[in-house]
């Protein structure tokens, strides 16, 4: 599974992207949050207003209780500011 | 069918009205256009960079337009956005809609505005003019009442 | 001050965004240029003929672009409108607004179009394709519900 | 006094412009549309649907019951169709 982050999720995780093996105990896009907050400080620190990072599967927006799938590429950031 | 373009480089205002002009044909009544420009805040930054999600981005403004072309009677629509460095008085976002009626052209812009501050995936980060590191330009509550006006 | 012009030649557009870049300065956010074409009434007709009154355009669109200035933080308002004869596709009135928010430029764009549909001393004469005489644009009913959308 | 027109006023009255000598017993713009009306058919014709017909006293709007005061300039024209 491809994992890419953007803005300060990307600067608090460290890394612009990343392949991970996900457990089949990953059903949902929390669950997936939650798993990533247990590999280290970073994700904890990225992830520690959860609530407020936006998440997209293979480029749609969704939200945090969305089924994962068959996922290509699951993205996270910040709310937007476009325009 | 709307003209998406992201891109780094800067746009040609005129010649994208000249191109619009010539699509949309003699029975186009009015093209409103939309440029977002880079503010200096006060003289405190000395540029924004925006990030964007590259593929994502340019789904996410063309189905924006598909809601507006939908809604309203439109005859053309262009939006480009950059990305990367973009300086004081430099323009990051172009919206351009022709329409027979000036009211759907108007709506239809600032509609779009409105969507794009909220839902297209790009962020900007500061650069300071006094040399400490920016920050993330936080998205604002006011955006998203904006954008609530168009719910029906 | 607003920048307000009625001439018979054609305007260009991108020159105009470019003062009025120029003159708002680094920290306006947004221009909303309005461009009213001359439209063919699908090939209808060969032009439209522009009547005005001399002075008095002048005076009537300055306090058009004086009430949205009151009304509205804008940083720069730009009003031109053609008179003589003027054919299709070709730009009728362009109106630019520059501000640090969108809002306020798309809506005081949309109040002085609305206010110079109804108020800016102009007269539109059909000449038509099939030699026949043409007749003069009559103001529509629906300019003036446009319009009453402003009065508090 | 100098009368001006516009667009069909103009067409039907079919001058652009004049000069003309008031009455005394003429004080609001409506004695005056009912004095012109008396000088002929044009004239007649131009202010049929008077109250469809707009006026500015020295280029500003007015309503028919303005005092005509020191008005140099007096204009009639259709509802304007500018923009």
């Amino acid at each position: 599974m491809k994992l890419v982050y953007f803005s300060w999720v990307r600067e608090r995780i460290g890394v612009p992207e990343e392949e991970r093996d996900l457990p089949d105990s990953i059903h949902i896009v929390a669950d997936l949050i939650e798993w990533l907050i247990g590999h280290g400080e970073n994700y904890a620190y990225a992830f520690e207003n959860a609530q407020t990072v936006r998440v997209a599967i293979d480029k749609k927006h969704v939200p945090h209780d969305a089924p994962i799938g068959n996922a290509r590429e699951i993205a996270f950031f910040p709310p937007m500011t476009g325009g | 069918m709307a003209r998406i373009i992201v891109q780094s480089a800067a746009f040609d205002i005129a010649a994208e009205i000249t191109r619009m002009a010539d699509e949309a044909g003699t029975d186009c009544g009015a093209i409103v256009t939309f440029t977002g420009l880079c503010r200096s805040e006060k003289g405190a930054l000395t540029a924004l960079e925006l990030e964007h999600y590259p593929g994502m981005a340019e789904e996410e403004i063309g189905r924006i337009a598909k809601i507006a072309e939908d809604r309203w009677p439109l005859d053309a629509v262009t939006i480009i956005h950059r990305y990367g460095k973009i300086t004081p008085g430099e323009g990051i976002v172009l919206v351009l809609v022709a329409s027979a009626h000036r009211a759907a052209a108007f709506e239809a812009a600032e509609f779009m505005m409105d969507y794009l501050k909220t839902h297209a995936p790009f962020w900007k980060k500061e650069h300071r003019t006094d040399g400490q590191e920016g920050s993330w330009v936080e998205a604002h509550n006011r955006d998203d009442v904006a954008l609530g006006r168009w719910q029906d």
